[in-house]
This record gives C-alpha cells, structure tokens and sequence, in this order.
C-alpha cells in the first residue's frame, strides 16, 4: 500500500506540508488524508485542495512508500521528522526535505533546495540533481547539525554543507559552493568534484574528503602525511592525499584530506611534511 | 464587574486564613466585604483553592539583557511557539519568551505581580518600552545602581545624604523601584577585564570597596524610606566558596536594621552559598546560610532554584558569565554599559548526570526547608538563569512533598545524591506556607500594600487552582497540585477573569509600579552634575530620564524621605 | 576600447549621504551615486579621464555611469560604485541561504564608451521594470 | 526664531544627541553640532514631498484622501496569501510595533534593512555571541581602536570625535594630538582643514610650534586608532596604522590573527598577500592593549565569506578576552535599525525576516528573508515603511516588488514610491514627530519634534494603525 500524491497546480507562495510523511499517511485513511491540514502562504487548505491523491500498489523494502511526481519546488518539509518507510519524489523539492529525519528513505530524482536533510538524525537521503545550501545543517543558533543518517547527492551542492555536522555522512558526487563543513564537531563529507575554497572552517572533528580541486587551503591548517587511500564510510577512497588538521584556530583536530592530484598548486604544503611522516 | 467566588478554600497568610471555606467579593478592581451592585458574575470554586495573585520578586523578563538572551537564541524558540488568537498575540517560548508569552504565561500560573530586577539606567527607556508590551501582569524594574560612578564617588567621599538624594532622582528618572546591586564593585572592574576579590577589595581607581557601597546603598535605602530593602546579588556570585562572602554580605549591613524589618535582600541565593574551593571539592553552603538566617532577622533571600533543563543564563554580573563561558565553552554576549554596569549571557543546560548541578538544585531546596520563617524565603528560578519561570510549579511540588524530591534525586548525580543533607530533610511545606513563598512573602518584601492577601482594599489580583486539599494530599499526590498550578482555573486581574481553565481570555494592560521620593529638600540638577554628566555618559542630561509616556499605566509609589 | 576585470565594491560615501537628503530625483543624487570611483593607474591604463562614461558589467547585468579619480589612495583592481539604483544593476544577488546578496567584491569587467549616456533616474527605472510596468 | 537644544539626529546609528536647531516659521534654518549629512537632512528635507496620499488609477499615481489610501491599502494585505512588510530602519519604534502587529495580522513576513546589512553579522552572533558594549565605555577607557571594513568619516561622521580616538575620556585621553603631530609632519594643511570641517564642529587650536615635530609610528601614551580595510578610506588617512587587504580575504586574514593570539604559528609565509610579520604586529597590539575595540562595518558582511566573517571577528574578540578587555562592535548604519532588531526580537523573538505565514513567528533568514522571497517571486504584495529597495536591493530581486501591488509610506519621494500603487507621504520622525530610536550600542534615546508636519503628513504609526483598523474591520465582517 502506498500514495501517489502531485500537484494540482503550479505555487507562487510556500506551501508548508509537514504533513508528507509515510509516519503520518501510513496511520490514515485516504479520506484523513485528503483533509489533512497544509499552509499554502498565510491561507489553511486541505491536502486535497493542492494535491491530487490516490492510493496505489507502491511498494519497498523500506515500508509504506509515497510516490511523488511534478514540481514541488515550493512545497517545503517533505518528509518532516520521518522514521519509517519511502518518499520517491519525481520532480524538484522544495526547503526543508527530510529535516530532523530518523529513519526511512527519501529518493528525489531531480533536485531538492536548501537544507536538505538538516538536523537529521538516520535514515538516508538520495538526490539525484542538485541542492541548495545548508545541506545537513543546523537551524540558526543551534550546534546540532546532522548527527547520523546519510545524504547523498549526484549533482552539487551549494554553501555550508555539513555546518554543525556532528554525525552521519554526506556524498557529494558534484562540486560545492564555499565552507563545506563550517563549524563541524563530527561525522564524514565527502566531495566528488571541486569547491569554492575555506572547506573545514573552523571545524574540531570530523573528516573532509575532496577529490577534485580546491581554490586554496585555509591558512589555520597545518599538513599532516601524504596518505595513499582514505575511509569514506564503508568505502575505501583511493587517493593519494594531502592531510591536513585544523581548524587551528578552534584547536581543532579535524581532517582535511585533498586529492593530491588535482591539486598540484599544494605542492608548496609539501615542504611543510617532516619526512618521517611521508609514507 | 462585580464577582462573587464561592465556597473556596481560602489561603490568605497575611490575614491568617488557612484553608478556610469562604467567599470572596470583588467589586471595583478590589476586594470589598459586599457588593454594591445587584449584578454580578458568580465563580463556583467549591473544591479549590483560592489565592492572592502569585507575586514574583525577582525575574528577568524585560530590557537589553533579556532582549539580548532572546536575540542569540532562535534554537530556544523554534521548539516552543505561541499561535496567534483571537484575542491574543503570537509568540515564541521557552527560556526567554516574547513580551506577550511572557505576560500570558505568568497569568495563566495565576501570577499577577513581577519585578523585573535588574535595569542599566541608561537603558531604562527599553525596559519600560518592553514591560508595555508585557501584557496582564503589574510589573516593577530596579534600576543596577551598586556600580554607578556617582554613588561610588559619593560613597567614596562619605556623602550619604546627596548620595540619597541623587538616588531619589535616579529612581524618578528611570521609574524605578528598588535599588538593585549586583556585584558591587566588580561591575566597574570588568570595565578593564578585571573583579573584585571580596566585600574588602577596592575598586580600581575608585578607592571605594563593595562592603562600603553595601553598606552606604543601605543608608540611602533607609534614608529614603523605600518600599524595598537593597536587593543584592553578592560579589563572588558562582564561585565555589562563595557562601563566606554572602555571610559577610549579610553581616555588614546587620547594624542597620531597625527592630525586625529586613534591610537587605539577597537574591538567587542558591547561587551564592556555594562551599568548598573548586568544582570538584564542591559542597552546599546551604545550612551556614540558613542558620545565620534563622538567628538574623535583617535578611530576607529568595531561591533561585535550579531546574534540569537547557535555559538561557543573564546577569548584569559582567566577570562571572565570562566564568561560565569560559567553562562551558558555550556562546557569550557581553554588553558593559558606561558609568553604570555590565551584562553577560551564556546559554546553559543543567544536567542531573553532572556532581554540581545535582549539588545546586540541593541546595535552593535546603535553603527553603531549612530556612524556619517562610516569610523571609521566597520562591524564584531567577528566571531565566537557574530555570524558566513557568517551572515554579514544578518547585511547588518539591516544598510540599518529600516524595516528590525523593523522585527527582533518585535520578540525580550519584556522588551528590550521597553527599547532599537534602535527603535527610523531612519537612513538606503546608499550602498556607507555599502561599507565603509565592506571594504574600514576597509582596510583604516588597511594600506592595494592596498585594499578595485578600483582605478587604486589597487588589482583586486572584489565584483561583483546582485542586481539593481537603480530598488529595499534597504530600502523595503532588503531581494534582503541580497540574494544578500550571493551569489556573481561573486568574483574575483587578477584578478581571483574564485566565479561565489555563487559558487566556481576556487580556488588559497591567501597571507599571516606581517610586517617587519626595524629600525635604528639593532635588535640583546643579550646573556642575550636569557638566559632570556630559563627562560621564555619551548623551546629553536633558535625554536620559524616561518620561512617564514610556508607562503605559504609571503607578507612582509615594514614599517621604528623611533628606 | 581596453577593457579590464575589476573587483566592484559599493557603499556609502559622505556626498551620496548628503544628496540622498536633497531627494532621490535631484541631479546632485545622480551625480552622487551614477559615478565609478576608479584608482587613477587604473584610468591611465583604460586611457580615459574623469567624467568619461564607463560601462560596468557583471554576470548579473551592465550599466553606465561616469568614471571618476578615486583619492582613496591606491587601489588597483577595484573600483567603487556608491549605494543606489546604478550600482544594483550590477551587484551579486544570490543570498547563499542567508538572505544577504554581495554587494562587495563582485568580479566585474570596466569598459569606456564615451559615446554613451549615464541614464537618468526615471528612465532607469523604466529600463529595468519594462514601461509602465504597473497595470 | 526658536531654539531648541539637545535635539537627536535622525540620520545614521550615531544618533548624536547634542544638536542645536533653530526654528523660524515652522521651518528649520538652522542647524548646530551636525556633521555635513546630518544638516544637509535638517535643512533640506522635503524638497519633492507630495502633499496628499497617491493612488496608481490606469498605470498613473493620482492624489486620494487618506481614508481612501487606507482602504486601498488594506485590501491590498488582505487579500494577499504573501506579503511582505519591510523597511523600519528609518522609523521610531512606537511604528514598529504596529507595523509588527499589522504583519502578524495579516499572515505576513516583516524584515527590516539589517537584511542586507547587517542581517549577516546577527547570524554569526546567533553562532558564537558577542562581547560588546555602549559606546560610552569606549570614550572612557579604549587605548586600541580598530575599524574593519567600516568607514565612519563617511558614514557615521561624528563617531569617533563623539565616541573613539577623539573623545576625553576619565582613563583615556583624545588622540588628537598625536594625531596632528603626525599630520604636521607630512604636508598637509589643506586635508587638515577638510577633515576639521567634516568632524570638528569643536573649537581646537593647532599650536604653530608643534608642527616642527617629527611624523612618528604609533603613538606610546595615547590611543591608537588602526584602520583595515580594501582601500584607503577617509578614515585610514587618519589612522596610526593603516592594513590593507586584498578584497574578499577578509575571513582568511582573521583566521591567521585568531592563531596568532592564540599563541599558535602559522606554516604559511603570507596570508592573502600580507606577510606573516604584519599580522604578528597587529597581533601584538592588540594583545597589549588594555582595552581594545573592534568596529567593523559592512566591508564584512557583503562581501565573500559574509556572515562567516564576522563569525571570525567575534571569535577572534572573543578569543582576545582570555588575552586583555577586548571588545566588539557592528557599525549600523540608519538611525533606527538596531531599534528595528530591538522591537522585532522582543515581540517575536527574532530580530529580523519573520514570517507570520503559519500563525506563529518563524525565523530562518535565506528563507524567510525579502531579497530571497522576492528572488523567488513569492510575494505577492508589497508593504515598504521608510526604505528604498528598488535602489538598493539588486535589480532582480527589485522587479517582484515592482511588479506586485505594492504600497509605500515614506515622507520622501523614492525610487520605490515612484514604483507604488499607494503612496502615503508621511511626517520626519524626529523633525516633524516624536518617536523612540536605538543607537547603534542599543541606547534608546527620544527623537524630538521640531516642526509641525504639512496637514495630510501623518506619522508612520498613526497611518499603520489605520490600516491595521481597517484590515481587522475587512475581516471581521
């Protein structure tokens, strides 16, 4: 048993619908569902009202699973808090997918927007296309971002991926934008192709692995060893990279590591390795 | 309106009623022995209990500092958010809530006086703008004096009557009630980084020390004739220790008293009788405290009690939140405030794992079993600092009930749960005596008049909780008074119904309480403080008082003085 | 023409600051705010003199406004666009997720085209929200 | 002719308190105390005020009475699932407080200017906190003074005569005679007198003997003023110590020097094309000072790294205090928009981009903030209060603004109400109305009424109020 849920009209105005989850629609008749309550701006509407529902044999190994289709770029919180089952999303998510998520399994084939996955604590997410910023974040003021789960995205991502990250692991197939892993206490990211630069910033645990270029390095990190693979998760990672610690300035012991291939202008760090440390 | 309410369980300390069946007769905004009008409404609280209006001495809910609290904390509000009503206004919660959840919140606990204790005087004009948007509750604010530049140089120099009177002018000029010290001295050696050691340490360039400002605001205090004793928050506040400097603190001004008024007020004094010498060899000070204030009656203290849970810690006491930044490695706000005083804020979570949190929360406890007369201990969180006000029910549980404690340190710390004396305190506080805990105590503290009793002239400021003390007893079924008291049944505000089941539903502009000194002698601005002025403070004389425009309903509080 | 890449950055300027309070349409605004403060090597390489029309471009758009000697000592690379309607044609507006757009450091491209007029007030406004956009 | 002293200047964050004015039939003329923007605003406001309210009929604004501004108005909210109410920096607080209940009313999202200002700056603190404090214990006991990416003789320009290097303090003395020692000995009367023109409204002798001594480094006794920035700024010129960094490194530099006070060394040689030495340098003053204070301006906040700038400022402060008395402060720049935050936060919580959509105040700058709903074009109608964000927003974000119903109060004639459907021309808060406003250190101080404003000029609050009545009697039937 599963839901097919998509749009009925295009949205100008945010639509708040914290209630797409399979936690909520599972314990419901379609009938409870359609008249669930959902925001569209400042106006109260029924789930029916925006969205076409109806149920259909949907099925997977994860549990009650809700088939989304169309645009739903506007539509934020898909997935709120879930702990069980799928959402498979065809079409573009809007802010706030899968935030505080505990379990389950959240697909989009297209793209998601900012904060994907924030302050999520299991369970795993897999975009296919792009996102936003603050991917696996945390909410403003708050220290406590991601702290288990997995997110991983095929396109790229934006700004502060991973900021407060303190668990988990996030897989960025494509390029980021600047401060990947700001502030991080924890946890593994991993970037497939290039950043904008300042990864690592001010972060005190936790592991960065960037296989493609980096613009510069931070001046508060210090080069450690030349490793020839790296852990990413389950994953071994063949490199050979360039490690580094910091962010000094936080006292940090974070590791850094940078491909060293695709960063021959590091070379400079190289000097910097006492030669017991190079493997 | 006119009401009637019927057939309650009355608890009246101030008049000496214990749980008498009785009515109560509102008329006018005031307790009246019969009605005039033919028409009134008729509340039924057979089965509950009837109180004055819950009156808080001591609770940071408005002003920079506050303000300053809510700004760093948008991870405090998100989990615990007001919806917008009909009648009232939205907000966000939890450790430091909005203007109007702020209001809402203390009316529906069936609170309807708070003293908001601690106000820069430069920045009076905010505290006054947010106490107007603090809707329901009477509200007073005591302007931080203890560090001032013109009382230490007065006090330095030996004059206490100009002291006394440019205090007076202080109080009119920021709509003050009380003179609030806070760390005496050490406020104005922060300005440099620095603090002061003890009540004997002079302050840096001032040649003043904290026993000599103690003890000169005292005068003043009497020369004055002030409603409120001095409300101090000791030197050393958070320091292992620290309870020698509050008995010192206590001791200085004990010449000073006259017959069995209280002259001093020690705040959150959980906080300031701390024992041992550091974190680890950390012990409650709790019963030296409370044995010198059995045997002094110059002394009254209010709680501060520790609850377990992530709050938001502000003072004006500049040196000790860097400490606890410093020691938790949590954000900091620190905002000095020239010539006058300082202010930190740390977010802080109070852990029952953690050895001196446990001892803590042990010691506000001790402080108000072991403390004999309850009408010189008074319950308060310090809100925001030790807990949110809106757990005072929660610490209602724990005076009247010993099971009720006996739950909580079950869970506790396991070497504070063995070291504590707490769990060998057998007493249970009686209603009459939460009643004096919670308002009519602190009211009396207070010189509010027309507060905190039910006697005929008094303000109809009413407390009405379901729950029969006849049928379920307190010290068993503590959790019926706890819900009981988180949720009034009804809150009347001069004669209003404002709360009805625990919700709000009627709201009104509560009054701003200040004092107005008048002296023998005329308080006049010479040239030379105003040339002195200039000097001291970046804006002009002529905009620092705050007019009484900034009230939305002004109660001045008459008082003659002696100068 | 010579062209050269440049950092924009733009801001408040004491003249700005005052002609704001003589109105938003008076000439002294235009002449406050439609101006590129560029270091004088900088002018020298492009070959132009103060008040030659110079078109700043972005990736976010183009506009022209007058080249003026910068007396902020020197500062090769970047050139100065004070706070307005000119300078907004061309600043970065994407926020990041914090809702700030860049108005400091923007790569730019610093083009003379003496032949071409810095655009008045109304018909920039024109330009940009299409001709009498409202209904 | 009247006077009337001790009038506060609504113009920038300073809000310098000490003004002198001088009335003649109903009409300043003029002004003492100010610097050059403060009375250009004082003597020349109003130039190309309207005089009655504006109403856009077939693509045209026509005068209207109020009552019929209002009405328009409060359809206009009402019928909106998404507007935005923004501005408030340039108002008192008594409009913001209506104008907040308004939004919450009417389901919007509210911002203020400190959006694209200092918007940034209140996230970092969000992050790490802020040591700060009133300016006043700056003019008393500051022996450092550091401007970052802020320029005050342009901006704010009485700030540092009134509060930093050039004010007389009781444990610190003005900087102007090391300052003048220095001048003498480069050229340069001529930039003297400008700079005495723009600040010095007081009277000040420059002793002729004095001009024979040498140009020196830093003065020993007296304090100092360092200025760092991407170009020479009016203020570096100034400054003892000018550092001048290369544009978007900003965050890289104030990492270094957190290490560095930190006692940590630095592997690299140069950060961002300053040598290490340099940085040791500033590092050191700053540690010796007896109490420090850093100013930073916009020059942080809009350009690369943004927010996360001013985090390392505040942590770099922060760090310093285990060091000496340090402290730290944002440069605002309207009059009242640290008043914006101060009313924004106690009502809701949040002091800026608050979005009372859903019923209840929700915050998350990025998604609730103007520029991003207009970039995404959700509003779908617009409230602007004293604020031109058709000039100042960027152009894209602008055009939703335009293209949605958009109303205007603002006693000037603006890009943004050339652009409106309805324009209130409303009364100078602090010239022609009374209100409350917060100086950049959260000093609240009462702006005062000088003139009478023209007939159909009301106060910001009094039009908000009615068009909140209004709203309310739309929608209670």
């Amino acid at each position: 048993m599963g839901i097919l849920i998509s749009p009925k009209r295009l949205f100008d105005v945010p639509v708040h619908a914290r209630c797409i989850t399979p936690d909520t629609f599972s314990t419901l008749s379609l009938s409870e569902i359609l008249n669930l309550e959902v925001h569209e701006g400042n106006r109260k509407r029924k789930l029916k009202e925006l969205f076409e529902v109806s149920t259909g044999p949907y099925t997977s190994p994860e549990g009650f699973t809700i088939w989304m289709k169309g645009d739903f770029s506007k539509v934020r919180y898909i997935g709120y808090g879930m702990s069980t089952g799928k959402i498979v999303l065809e079409g573009v998510a809007g802010m706030h997918l899968g935030e505080e998520m505990k379990g389950g399994f959240i697909q989009v084939y297209g793209d998601a927007g900012s904060w994907v996955g924030s302050m999520m604590q299991g369970g795993r997410i897999e975009v296919f296309g792009d996102v936003g910023d603050y991917t696996g974040a945390a909410y403003r003021g708050s220290g406590r971002g991601m702290r288990g789960g997995e997110i991983i995205v095929h396109g790229n991502a934006l700004n502060e991926t991973g900021c407060y990250m303190r668990g988990g692991l996030i897989k960025v197939y494509g390029s980021v934008g600047q401060f990947t892993g700001m502030h991080m206490h924890g946890g593994t990211i991993m970037v497939g192709g290039e950043t904008e630069g300042r990864d690592g910033a001010e972060m005190t645990k936790g592991k960065i692995v960037i296989l493609g270029r980096v613009p510069s390095l931070l001046p508060t990190f210090k080069i450690e060893a030349i490793k020839p693979r790296v852990k990413v998760g389950e994953e071994r990672v063949e490199g050979p990279f360039y490690m580094f610690t910091g962010d000094l300035a936080e006292n940090g012991e974070g590791k850094l590591y940078v491909s060293k291939n695709n960063n021959p202008h590091l070379k400079e760090f190289e000097k910097y390795l006492s030669p017991v440390k190079v493997k | 309106m006119a009401l009637l309410i019927r057939n309650g369980y009355v608890y009246d300390p101030m008049n000496g009623i214990d749980g008498e069946k009785m009515d109560i007769l509102v008329e006018g905004g005031k307790i009246v022995d019969k009605l005039k009008s033919a028409e009134y409404e008729v509340i039924d609280a057979s089965g509950m209990i009837v109180m004055p209006g819950g009156v808080d001495i001591h609770s940071h809910i408005a002003g920079s500092e506050v303000n300053a609290g809510r700004l760093l904390r948008p991870e405090d509000h998100a989990k615990d958010v007001e919806l917008k009503t009909e009648i009232t206004r939205s907000g966000v919660g939890y450790s430091v809530p909005s203007t109007f959840t702020t209001g809402y919140r203390y009316a529906k606990m069936g609170y309807t006086t708070v003293m908001n204790p601690s106000m820069p005087p430069l920045e009076a004009k905010h505290t006054h703008e947010e106490l107007c948007d603090t809707p329901i509750i009477d509200k007073a604010t005591y302007p931080l004096l203890g560090d001032w530049w013109f009382v230490l140089e007065y006090l330095r120099d030996g004059k206490i009557e100009e002291c006394a009177l440019h205090v007076a002018w202080m109080l009119y000029a920021t709509k003050g009630y009380a003179i609030k010290l806070v760390n005496p001295g050490g406020l104005e050696a922060w300005g440099f980084g620095r603090n002061v050691r003890d009540i004997d340490d002079p302050v840096p360039y001032f040649n003043v020390t904290p026993r000599e400002i103690i003890r000169g605001l005292c005068k003043v205090n009497k020369l004055l004739h002030l409603p409120h004793t001095i409300h101090v928050h000791t030197n050393n506040l958070g320091k292992p220790g620290n309870y020698e400097t509050t008995l010192q603190t206590m001791k200085c001004v004990e010449d000073l008293s006259s017959g069995d008024k209280p002259c001093i007020h020690i705040t959150h004094c959980q906080f300031s009788a701390f024992k041992g010498v550091d974190w680890r060899e950390f012990y409650s000070g709790a019963e030296d405290i409370a044995k010198y204030v059995n045997f002094h009656k110059h002394v009254t203290i209010d709680m501060g009690q520790v609850i377990f849970t992530d709050t938001t810690t502000m003072t004006a006491d500049g040196p000790f939140q860097y400490i606890l930044h410093e020691l938790t490695g949590n954000k900091w706000v620190n905002h000095d405030v020239e010539t006058e005083t300082s202010s930190g804020i740390v977010p802080f979570r109070y852990r029952r794992r953690s050895y001196v949190h446990s001892i803590q929360w042990c010691i506000g406890l001790e402080l108000a079993l072991l403390i004999r007369d309850p009408w010189r201990i008074f319950l308060t969180t310090d809100h925001p600092n030790a807990g949110p006000f809106t757990s005072y029910p929660q610490v209602i549980g724990w005076l009247i009930s010993r099971k009720a404690r006996e739950e909580t340190l079950s869970k506790l710390n396991k070497r504070a749960r063995e070291t504590a004396l707490l769990p060998s305190i057998d007493r249970e506080y009686s209603l009459y005596e939460v009643a004096i805990a919670t308002r009519a105590g602190q009211a009396r503290a207070l010189g509010l008049k027309d507060k905190g009793h039910l006697g005929v002239g008094g303000d109809a400021d009413i407390a009405i909780y379901d729950v029969d003390p006849r049928k379920i007893d307190p010290s068993t079924q503590y959790d019926e008074y706890v819900k009981a008291f988180s949720k009034a049944a009804y809150t009347i505000k001069e004669g209003e119904i404002v709360v009805r089941n625990g919700e709000v539903v009627k709201v009104l502009d509560g009054k701003t309480y200040w004092v107005k000194v008048s002296s023998n002698s005329e308080y006049e601005v010479s040239e030379d403080m105003k040339r002195r002025f200039t000097e001291y403070w970046t804006v002009q004389f002529d905009n620092y008082p705050v007019s009484e425009a900034y009230l939305k309903r002004s109660k001045p509080v008459q008082v003659e003085s002696e100068v | 023409m010579r062209k050269l890449k440049v950092y924009l950055l733009t801001g408040r300027t004491i003249e700005q600051g005052k002609a704001k309070e003589f109105g938003k349409t008076s000439n002294l605004y235009k002449d406050s705010v439609a101006v590129c403060y560029i270091d004088p090597s900088d002018m020298k390489t492009l070959g132009i003199k103060s008040n030659t029309p110079v078109k700043v471009s972005t990736d976010f758009g183009s506009v022209v406004v007058r080249a003026e000697k910068s007396s902020r000592g020197s500062h090769p690379g970047v050139v100065y666009i004070p706070y307005g309607p000119w300078a907004n044609q061309v600043v970065d507006p994407e926020t990041h997720g914090i809702g700030m757009p860049s108005f400091k450091g923007v790569p730019a491209v610093l083009e003379p085209v003496p032949g071409e007029k810095v655009k008045e007030i109304e018909e920039l406004l024109r330009d940009s929200f299409g001709e009498g956009s409202k209904r | 002719m009247r006077k009337i002293e001790n009038v506060i200047c609504p113009v920038c964050g300073s809000l310098c308190d000490d003004i002198t004015v001088y009335v003649e039939d109903n009409r300043v003329v003029e002004v003492e105390n100010t610097c050059a923007v403060g009375r250009a605003k004082f003597l020349n406001y109003g130039l190309h005020r309207k005089p009655k309210p504006l109403i856009r009929k077939n693509g045209e604004l026509k005068e209207a009475s109020i009552e019929e501004a209002v009405r328009r108005s409060a359809e206009i909210l009402t019928e909106s699932k998404y507007p935005i109410l923004y501005g408030w920096s340039s108002t008192s607080c008594e409009a913001i407080r209506v104008g907040l209940e308004l939004a919450e009313e009417v389901g919007g999202i509210i911002d203020n200017t400190s959006t694209v200002c200092h918007g940034p700056s209140i996230l970092s603190i969000q992050d790490v906190g802020i040591p700060s404090c009133t300016l006043g214990q700056l003019r008393h006991r500051a022996d450092l003074v550091i401007y970052w990416g802020s320029d005050p003789y342009s901006a704010h320009p009485r700030h540092i005569e009134r509060y930093t290097v050039f004010s007389e303090g009781r444990f610190q003395k003005s900087g102007w005679r090391s300052f003048i020692r220095r001048l003498s000995g480069k050229l340069v009367k001529k930039r003297l007198s400008r700079v005495a023109e723009l600040i010095l409204r007081r009277k000040l002798t420059f002793p002729e003997e004095k001009y024979a001594l040498p140009p020196y480094f830093i003065s020993e006794e007296e304090r100092k003023l360092v200025v760092v920035d991407v170009r020479k700024t009016r203020t570096a010129e100034v400054a003892d110590y000018f550092l001048q960094v290369k544009p978007n490194t900003d965050y890289e530099v104030l990492q270094a020097l957190r290490m560095l006070v930190n006692d940590q060394d630095l592997e690299v040689d140069e950060v961002a094309g300053i040598p290490v030495r340099t940085l040791e340098d500033l590092a050191d003053l700053m540690i010796s000072c007896d109490f420090g204070i850093l100013f930073f301006g916009v020059g942080l906040t809009m350009s690369k790294g943004k927010l996360r700038n001013v985090d390392a400022a505040l942590s770099l402060v922060r760090d310093l205090n285990k060091r000496t008395k340090f402290l730290i402060m944002p440069m605002r720049g309207h009059y009242n928009v640290t008043g914006a935050n101060v009313v924004f936060t106690w009502q809701t919580g949040y002091p800026y981009a608050v979005d009372f959509s859903l019923g209840y105040p929700r915050y998350n700058p990025g998604e609730t903030s103007v520029v991003d709903i207009l970039r995404r074009g959700e509003c779908d109608a617009g409230l602007v209060v004293a604020s031109d964000p058709v000039s100042n927003f960027p152009a894209s974000a602008a055009k939703t603004l335009v293209d949605n119903p958009l109303i205007v109060i603002d006693p000037d004639v603006t890009p943004t109400s050339m652009m409106a459907d309805v324009v209130f021309p409303s009364a100078y808060i602090g010239i022609e109305a009374e209100g409350t406003a917060y100086r950049m250190d959260h000093v609240p101080l009462r702006l005062k009424k000088v003139v009478e404003p023209p007939p159909n000029c009301l106060p910001d609050q009094e039009i908000l109020a009615r068009i909140l009545r209004e709203v309310r009697r739309i929608r209670r039937g």
